[in-house]
């Protein structure tokens, strides 16, 4: 197996993570793409650290994945506040607020 | 699809699936009124013990049942409720009409607020004689429904003239 | 429970006289003036008393208050138009047509009125309970609600209201109790006809009993039965 | 390193083959032996009953009626249900249990994997069945499912805590993940220098057994923490919806989990196919371990459904404090005197 | 309460509320029955929640209402007497005592004293076959599946001692104006001792296993508390009434022309007016009852059973209404009669329908799990709620 | 017979030429991973959304295995399946979004978002090709949880505390955050 | 949350073992129906029997029923006189006799009110039948109920009532 | 690392074999069992009355707050578990440090708790 599958395959991860987080105005979904993307960076981390045979990178990807969890949390209650106040959970009455 | 429908099993297997059906009835916890509670002492006394048998009586949903037993007065008001309910179990599926109430309005044949039999809203299988009938009666009936299952077909009965109650 | 044996003692002691009851009777009258009709106590078993349906309300809250009558025991009416069908055991000799309007007769306290209202409460302490009447025109029939007074009063009148059709003004919530929504009439009017008995032919009608034979004791127990088919025809 | 190697040298696909079989066998044995011997015979003796009695001799083979039933049962799908949802939960929920009994050993030589993960990975796996439940709630669209399913996993997550933990405790006692690490910890273990029986854990942490198992009990959503299903609330929860085979396949997942969390008990605690006084690497053990890991698993099931039969349900609040107050903190002071006490002696 | 507790308890109330109101969401609709295993039967009870709070309940009845009152109009005496059992389908012989002793009121007779007693005997009978089912089936609505098989394991045995005198296991019909029926049956009496035995042993099997199991109490403590005065208004009566602390039993307090008055016995009452007093109060009245059928079996007066009435039962006019302490709580007829064959009119005042009618009051504000509890322990039967 | 041979062939797969079946293993993981997060992003459903994302998460944790690192991949599925996506979905069930159906994002802004994804994928693509072109990874033996433990109370004891702050300071900015102050 | 004291949660899970190990070494308190049959008390209300010799047709059953449930046809004739010279009795021959056991409410009020010990209960209750229509029996099969009607029970000490018999 | 895929490859069986399981029940489910929908029989189940309000109705915010605390605790444990496996290789090290680790956590804890959020309904 050659390093690059993986980082292609992270790279297409991240490039649909990407898109979702722009296209997306629904803010679950829009947090959901972030998984993805840190899931991308994840997978580099792990295969990076399977070339070197040392177990740093996949330390580093549990920490990612450590703070992914406290992103979500709060990411989601934030989401749970825009719907409390607003009744609804699209992301660009965000910018309507601010406006 | 459904090969029972078309007729396309082999006897012995159609036996054997009649058995299954036979010895594996599930009963939907529902009673309606004094009966229910003599169909409760079927079902939980240890007396008659109706889990011998193979009639379960775990559901508490429509969904999961073979078997309901009408068992009380059904109302005017409870009609709709009543066939909604039978309407909510999967076929194959069974009724036994329990006690005079559900066989046809039983003492209150006369009165302006109970339908006048359980058999004018859905199809009945066996009916229990009684006010109330004894749980050994409605074993009796059970045991009646278990023969008639054994020997049933099935095919017949998809394919044949639907029952219809109007 | 001081007063447990109360009723017991005055049954013993003086049949004829049930000074409980009777001050109960003398309170209501005192606090209702005109409102009150009559009260009749049986001595050592009850009580009734009959009150003008506007002070309806007043009765109840007095009883509450000055009685010490906290329990309620139940709230419901009477219709005294003589039922229309007889019996209604036998439907192919009577029906409607075939009977005469007979005369009302109240029973107990008499009445005035088609209908009367008819609630009964109680006093836990004393042991003492009380039926309270009151006249509710037949053509109209509307009266106070009793739910100020005693909370359980709601479901009762939703009772009455379906089954007599009297309608309690100030009711939350006056639908139907027991019945279908779409359902009509009011079955326990007496004029409200039970059409299963109606359209069954009753099967005691064949024609063979007049002939127990006289030597057959059966006549004498035959007989009543018969008279009794008879008269409401 | 491992495994069906007994005599002959078997191709990988052969091994493979003979690992489904027996993994098969492993999930729906233990669950059919646990709705006949328990559900069936144990609750009716409890309550001075029979069971069934017609279906062949003392009814053994009410199962084989019920599955043959169930089988011609109408599958109804909820017009408003979320179709493909709908029909994937019990994929789910059958998956996760599948995959739970793979870190189970039979035998010194018997496993189906050998991982280092170990026991970690039977706890990752069984939280998989969180989804199958929160997919079959919500696609009933039914009210009854979707409060049945959200009371499901606000349940299940929260023991899952307390499961987790309690396991702590013999993973600091045994010094691996691996399950046959800790078969072997308790079988060549030694309490404080007595060393005949071995060492089953159940005696140095007799509190983190019995955190592991209330837990559990909630986990498998029986009484008395069957509120998700609570018949007398929520008619039957989030299961309220299926019917025919589909349910058959949540009620056999129910059971064969049932089964599965016995054995990871009598793995942990009990010291899986292991019997005392014998020597643990012996090949006896591949032929009779099966049979007494068998043996513990009805043992710590009849617990469990003794338990079911007698109590009433908590109340959905008073589960959720049992499990935040008092069994998380208890067993996050387990760990921490665990660690001390190892790190001590 | 002291000063410094009350105040730390509005303190923690107020938390409470304001936590409720921020984390406020919208409610939803949920329907218990018609068909819901609750409701042991067919009440239905519409409940509008804020998540699993009871923002309001409604119940629906009329599911079972079988229209007594009309049918009673056309049936005559002993036709009632039979039609009546159906009431309360758990205790029926309580159901015909009520009305025996009403029309018996109105024609001025009186059962011999052997009749009386075997009345009382098979009163106190009926209600342990009813209220043992109470205790079985409460632990099966809190999730225990085990002690309604004891209750209906050990009722059957009730049933049978019913059954032996009356002929019916369930509908006796066996009381009648002036009397009863027919006279006990030889070795009944020995028999009932034993399942007295019985009963009184299932009854502790009930504290182990229901009442005194925390998880139980846990349930019930504090849940449901219904206030005397609360209770009184609203008409609530029986156990239900008693478990909040009032002192009033129609059998002893009331004129009810059974043998109570003769035997020795206690009422039962409990404080606290939660569910669980409700259970603990049942579980004492079956106790009770156990012991007063034992007095009725000991001090049974030979004689006849019936007294001289005539064949044909025409009840001259009047109005009469006697109520007893039935099972369920008080039961009564309102008889008017013209003279006629059949009554002209009966009300019937059960006990459920009145105990049910405080469930709005009761469920408001309650956690849905706690209305199963409730509901359970307000022990209502649909036949005396609907009739 | 022709099972047989398959199965004969899939064993020569598995045991000889390791590097060919892991391919293809690759190959079917980052297929159903690719496609399970099309349709993440494309449905139209939440609740459907959070299952593909299962799929996705269930895929890198296959790949993590494959790569060898087994603590990851089931860490993975404890965490992200287990209690990420649990979140989610109480998450969405809290919300409207629990009726399934989202509006559509509107269409210049998805044009736009498509060309930046495009764009991303090229770029990183490209570097990725350009800078790793035949680095091959040969892990001799899984990494073990021995390892990683070891290495986190070695030399990231610092980082391992600060997860621990870190995940505090979430709950507690959470819980802030859900209620209405 | 009321920390848990052991003892009710052990005292109920003893309960629970007890009954057990009674029905395991005791028995259960099973009666299993369809090979073991109880037999009901003699004055269980299972199903009317009619004893047809003694019907006289005198309706009263009928009348008295709350169902409406018994119907009676029967046609008058003259039965030759008893004593040889008299005069030719009046008499009822029964020609229907049916009972709608779907209707019957169990009562007892005929059997009660018949004054010529016609009608009897008897305990069987094995009737049920697929067709609502087989559950009216006729004059033949309430007949052959008679065989199962049971002798009356001595009363208990003290009783003044006469113990009716059963015409055989 | 063929014989570590190996184990892992038998975990993708086992998937597959419950799959299977499934689709073989269901499938020979198929062939027996009749399909007969009717417009009632596919209503939602609600007691038998018709099913009124919302089908998807949300609840309690709460809820989250449990959710919340899982998943950190899930995360917690990922990190307990290495260390659970190699204390004695840590020693008083290795305790202290995740005494104060778990401490931490615990605090969190601690204010839900204090907060009143701890409580399901
Ligand atoms: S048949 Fe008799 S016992 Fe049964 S419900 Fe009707 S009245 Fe009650
Ligand atoms: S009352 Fe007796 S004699 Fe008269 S018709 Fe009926 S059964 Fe025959
Ligand atoms: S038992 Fe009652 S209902 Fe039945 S036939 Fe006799 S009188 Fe009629």
């Amino acid at each position: 197996m050659l390093l690059n599958q993986f980082l292609l395959l992270a790279a297409a991860l991240f490039a649909i993570g990407v898109y979702g987080v722009l296209a997306r105005r629904n803010g679950v979904l829009v947090l959901m793409s972030i998984e993805l993307i840190l899931n991308s960076v994840n997978i580099n981390l792990v295969a990076f650290s399977a070339v070197s045979a040392t177990v740093g990178g996949e330390i580093f990807a549990l920490f990612i994945i450590a703070v992914a969890a406290a992103e979500v949390g709060v990411g989601l209650a934030m989401v749970l506040l825009l719907y409390r106040n607003r009744r609804s959970i699209d992301l660009t009455e965000i910018d309507q607020l601010r406006g | 699809m459904g090969l029972v429908e078309n007729g396309k099993l082999p006897k012995p297997l159609t036996a054997l699936l009649n058995v299954s059906r036979k010895y594996s009835l599930w009963v939907y916890q529902w009673g309606l009124a004094c009966c229910a509670i003599e169909m409760g002492a079927a079902f939980a006394s240890p007396r008659y013990d109706v889990m011998r048998l193979g009639v379960i009586p775990f559901p508490a949903s429509p969904r999961q049942a073979d078997l309901v037993v009408v068992s009380g007065t059904v109302t005017d008001k409870m009609a709709p409720a009543v066939k909604r309910l039978y309407e909510q179990m999967p076929d194959p599926k069974y009724v036994i009409s329990m006690g005079s109430c559900a066989n046809c309005g039983g003492p209150y044949w006369d009165s302006y607020s109970v339908t006048k039999g359980v058999d004018q809203i859905i199809p009945v299988d066996v009916y229990v004689p009684g006010c109330p009938p004894r749980p050994e009666a409605l074993l009796e009936g059970i045991v009646l429904l278990q023969e008639r299952i054994r020997s049933e077909d099935m095919g017949e009965r998809w394919n044949g003239d639907p029952i219809v109650v109007s | 429970m001081d007063t447990v044996d109360n009723a017991d003692e005055t049954d013993v002691e003086a049949p004829a006289v049930d000074s409980g009851r009777d001050a109960l009777v003398a309170t209501l009258a005192a606090t209702l003036g005109d409102g009150f009709v009559a009260g009749e106590v049986d001595p050592g078993v009850d009580v009734c008393v009959r009150v003008t349906a506007d002070s309806w309300l007043a009765a109840g809250i007095a009883l509450r208050d000055h009685c010490g009558m906290s329990y309620f025991g139940f709230l419901s009416a009477i219709d005294w138009l003589p039922s229309p069908y007889g019996r209604d055991m036998d439907a192919q000799v009577d029906g409607p047509e075939a009977s005469d309007p007979e005369p009302m007769e109240w029973g107990t306290t008499g009445g005035e009125t088609r209908f009367q209202l008819l609630a009964r409460v109680h006093d836990p302490m004393s042991g003492l309970g009380i039926t309270v009447k009151a006249d509710v025109p037949g053509d109209r029939p509307e009266v106070d609600s009793w739910i100020p007074a005693y909370a359980g009063a709601d479901w009762h009148e939703r009772e009455a209201w379906e089954m007599f059709g009297i309608s309690f003004r100030g009711h939350p919530n006056q639908v139907h109790l027991y019945l279908p929504g779409a359902f009509e009439g009011n079955p326990l009017r007496k004029d409200y006809p039970l059409l299963a008995r109606r359209i069954k032919p009753w099967p005691g009608i064949v024609d063979v009993e007049l002939m127990p034979g006289s030597d057959d004791e059966a006549g004498d127990d035959e007989a009543p039965e018969e008279s009794e088919a008879g008269a409401d025809a | 390193m491992n495994t069906l190697t007994l005599a002959v040298e078997l191709a990988y696909w052969q091994q493979t083959t003979i690992r489904a079989v027996v993994g098969l066998v492993a999930v729906l044995l233990p669950a059919g032996t646990l709705v006949y011997l328990f559900l069936f015979k144990m609750m009716s003796f409890m309550q001075s009953r029979l069971g069934p009695m017609e279906a062949g001799p003392y009814g053994s083979l009410q199962l084989l009626a019920e599955v043959g039933k169930f089988l011609q049962k109408e599958d109804i799908v909820p017009a408003n249900a979320d179709r493909v949802v709908f029909k994937a939960a019990p994929f789910v929920v059958l998956v996760s249990t599948f995959l739970l009994v793979l870190v189970i050993p039979g035998g010194p030589d018997l496993m189906f994997i050998d991982v280092d993960t170990g026991i970690f990975l039977a706890l990752a796996v069984s939280s998989i069945s969180v989804i199958g439940i929160l997919m079959a709630g919500w696609a009933s669209a039914s009210k009854y499912s979707l409060l049945g399913a959200l009371r499901a996993t606000g349940q299940l997550i929260a023991y899952e805590l307390p499961l987790v933990l309690a396991v702590m405790g013999v993973v600091i006692q045994a010094g691996t993940l691996n399950m046959q690490g800790i078969v072997m910890a308790q079988a060549e273990g030694e309490i404080f220098g007595f060393g005949g029986i071995g060492s089953p854990f159940i005696i140095t942490q007799f509190l983190g057994f019995a955190i592991f198992l209330i837990a559990v009990q909630a986990e498998l959503t029986q009484p008395p923490f069957d509120m998700p299903v609570a018949e007398s609330e929520l008619v039957t929860g989030y299961l309220t919806e299926y019917s025919g085979m589909r349910f058959l396949m949540f009620f056999i997942g129910e059971f064969a989990t049932a089964g599965i969390f016995s054995a990871l008990a009598a793995t942990l605690f009990l010291g899986g196919w292991y019997v005392p006084g014998l020597d643990p690497t012996d090949n006896l053990f591949n032929v009779i371990g099966p049979m007494v890991l068998l043996g513990k698993i009805i043992l710590v099931a009849f617990l469990i459904f003794w338990f079911r039969f007698t109590y009433p349900r908590f109340r959905e609040d008073q589960l959720q404090t049992l499990a935040w107050k008092v069994l998380i903190p208890l067993s996050l002071v387990n760990i921490v005197a665990t660690g001390v006490l190892k790190v001590v002696f | 309460m002291t000063d410094t507790r009350q105040l730390a308890y509005i303190a923690a109330q107020a938390a409470d509320a304001r936590v409720n109101v921020e984390l406020e969401t919208e409610g939803m609709t949920l329907n218990i029955g018609p068909q819901h295993p609750a409701t042991h039967g067919t009440l239905r009870i519409i409940v509008r929640l804020d998540g699993e709070r009871v923002v309001a309940a409604e119940p629906v009845m009329g599911y079972m209402h079988r229209g007594y009152e009309k049918l009673a109009e056309v049936r005559t005496y002993p036709q009632v007497t039979t039609l009546v059992n159906r009431i309360d389908w758990l205790g029926s012989f309580a159901n015909e005592v009520p009305f025996i002793l009403a029309a018996e009121r109105l024609m001025e007779v009186e059962a011999p004293p052997r009749a009386r007693w075997i009345r009382t005997a098979l009163f106190e009978l009926s209600r342990i076959a009813n209220v043992v089912l109470f205790l079985g089936d409460m632990g099966v609505q809190l999730g225990a599946v085990t002690p309604v098989f004891f209750a209906f394991r050990d009722r059957e045995f009730v049933l049978n001692q019913i059954e032996a005198v009356t002929g019916g296991r369930f509908h006796p019909n066996f009381d009648r104006i002036g009397g009863l029926k027919d006279d006990l049956p030889k070795g009944w009496i020995e028999e009932t001792r034993s399942v007295l035995g019985r009963i009184r042993t299932f009854c502790d099997e009930m504290e182990d296993l229901v009442a005194g199991n925390e998880i139980f109490e846990a349930r019930t403590r504090n849940i449901g508390v219904i206030p005397a005065d609360v209770g009184l208004a609203y008409g609530l009566s029986g156990a239900n009434i008693r478990a909040s602390g009032v002192d009033w039993d129609l059998r002893r307090d009331g004129d009810m022309g059974l043998a109570h008055g003769e035997l020795d016995w206690k009422v039962w009452t409990h404080p606290d007016g939660d569910s669980f007093a409700r259970y603990w109060v049942r579980l004492q009245e079956v106790r009770e009852a156990c012991t007063i059928v034992e007095q009725c079996l000991d001090g049974l007066p030979s004689g006849p059973v019936m007294a001289k009435v005539p064949r044909i039962i025409k009840v001259p006019a009047g109005e009469a209404y006697v109520e007893t302490e039935n099972p369920l709580g008080v039961m009564g007829y309102y008889i008017v009669s013209k003279g006629d064959l059949v009554p002209y009119r009966v009300k019937i005042r059960s006990a459920s329908f009145n105990n049910v009618s405080i469930t709005p009051w009761l469920l408001e504000g309650v956690y849905v799990p706690d209305v199963i509890s409730i509901l359970a322990s307000l022990y209502f039967i649909l036949g005396d709620i609907d009739r | 017979m022709i099972a047989m041979a398959a199965l004969q062939g899939f064993d020569s797969l598995m045991s000889g030429d390791t590097v060919v079946a892991q391919n293809i293993a690759f190959g079917i993981l980052a297929v159903v991973m690719i496609v399970a997060a099309l349709r993440m992003v494309t449905t139209g459903n939440v609740v459907h959304a959070a299952l593909y994302l299962v799929i996705v998460l269930a895929g890198v944790a296959g790949i993590f295995i494959l790569l060898g690192a087994e603590f990851v991949g089931v860490t993975q599925v404890l965490v992200y399946i287990g209690a990420i996506v649990v979140l989610f979905l109480f998450g969405i069930m809290l919300t409207r979004g629990a009726l399934g159906e989202d509006e559509e994002a509107d269409t210049e802004k998805r044009r736009m978002a498509v060309l930046v994804g495009v764009l991303v994928l090229v770029v990183t693509g490209g570097a990725v090709l350009d800078s790793f072109g035949d680095a091959a990874v040969n892990r001799a033996a899984p990494s073990l949880t021995a390892e990683i433990g070891d290495t986190i109370f070695s030399q990231y004891i610092v980082p391992f505390e600060a997860v621990s702050v870190l995940l505090l300071a979430a709950l507690i900015g959470a819980i802030v955050v859900a209620r209405k102050d | 949350m009321p920390a848990p004291r052991l003892p009710g949660l052990i005292k109920g899970l003893g309960v629970t073992m007890r009954t057990m190990v009674r029905t395991l070494t005791k028995g259960s308190h099973t009666v299993q129906y369809p090979r073991v049959k109880e037999a009901p008390v003699t004055r269980a209300r299972g199903v009317i029997a009619l004893h047809v010799e003694n019907c006289t047709s005198c309706m009263l059953c009928v009348r008295e029923c709350p169902d409406w449930c018994i119907y009676i046809e029967g046609h008058k004739y003259l039965a030759p006189p008893r004593r040889p010279g008299g005069k030719p009795r009046k008499k009822n021959a029964l020609d229907r006799f049916d009972i709608d056991y779907a209707l019957c409410m169990y009562c007892g009020i005929c059997v009660e009110v018949c004054p010529f010990e016609a009608l009897f209960w008897t305990p069987e209750f094995e009737y049920s039948e697929p067709k609502i229509a087989d559950l009216l029996h006729d004059k033949d099969l309430l007949s052959q109920w008679m065989e199962t009607v049971p002798d009356f029970t001595d009363y208990e000490a003290g009783s003044e009532a006469k113990k009716p018999q059963v015409p055989r | 690392m063929s014989e570590f895929l190996r184990s892992w490859l038998v975990l993708v069986v086992f998937g597959g074999l419950a799959v299977a399981v499934v689709g073989t029940f269901l499938g020979l489910g198929s062939l027996l069992r009749p399909q007969r929908a009717t417009e009632q029989k596919v209503m939602n189940y609600e007691s038998g009355v018709d099913p009124q309000g919302d089908r998807w109705s949300q609840s309690n915010i709460r809820y989250y707050v449990f959710a919340l605390m899982f998943v950190l605790f899930d995360v917690e444990v990922v990190f307990i578990f290495p260390w659970a496996a190699r204390l004695e290789a840590y020693g008083m090290f290795g305790l202290v440090e995740m005494a104060i680790f778990i401490f931490i956590l615990a605090l969190g804890l601690f204010y839900a708790w204090r907060k009143r959020l701890l409580r399901w309904i």
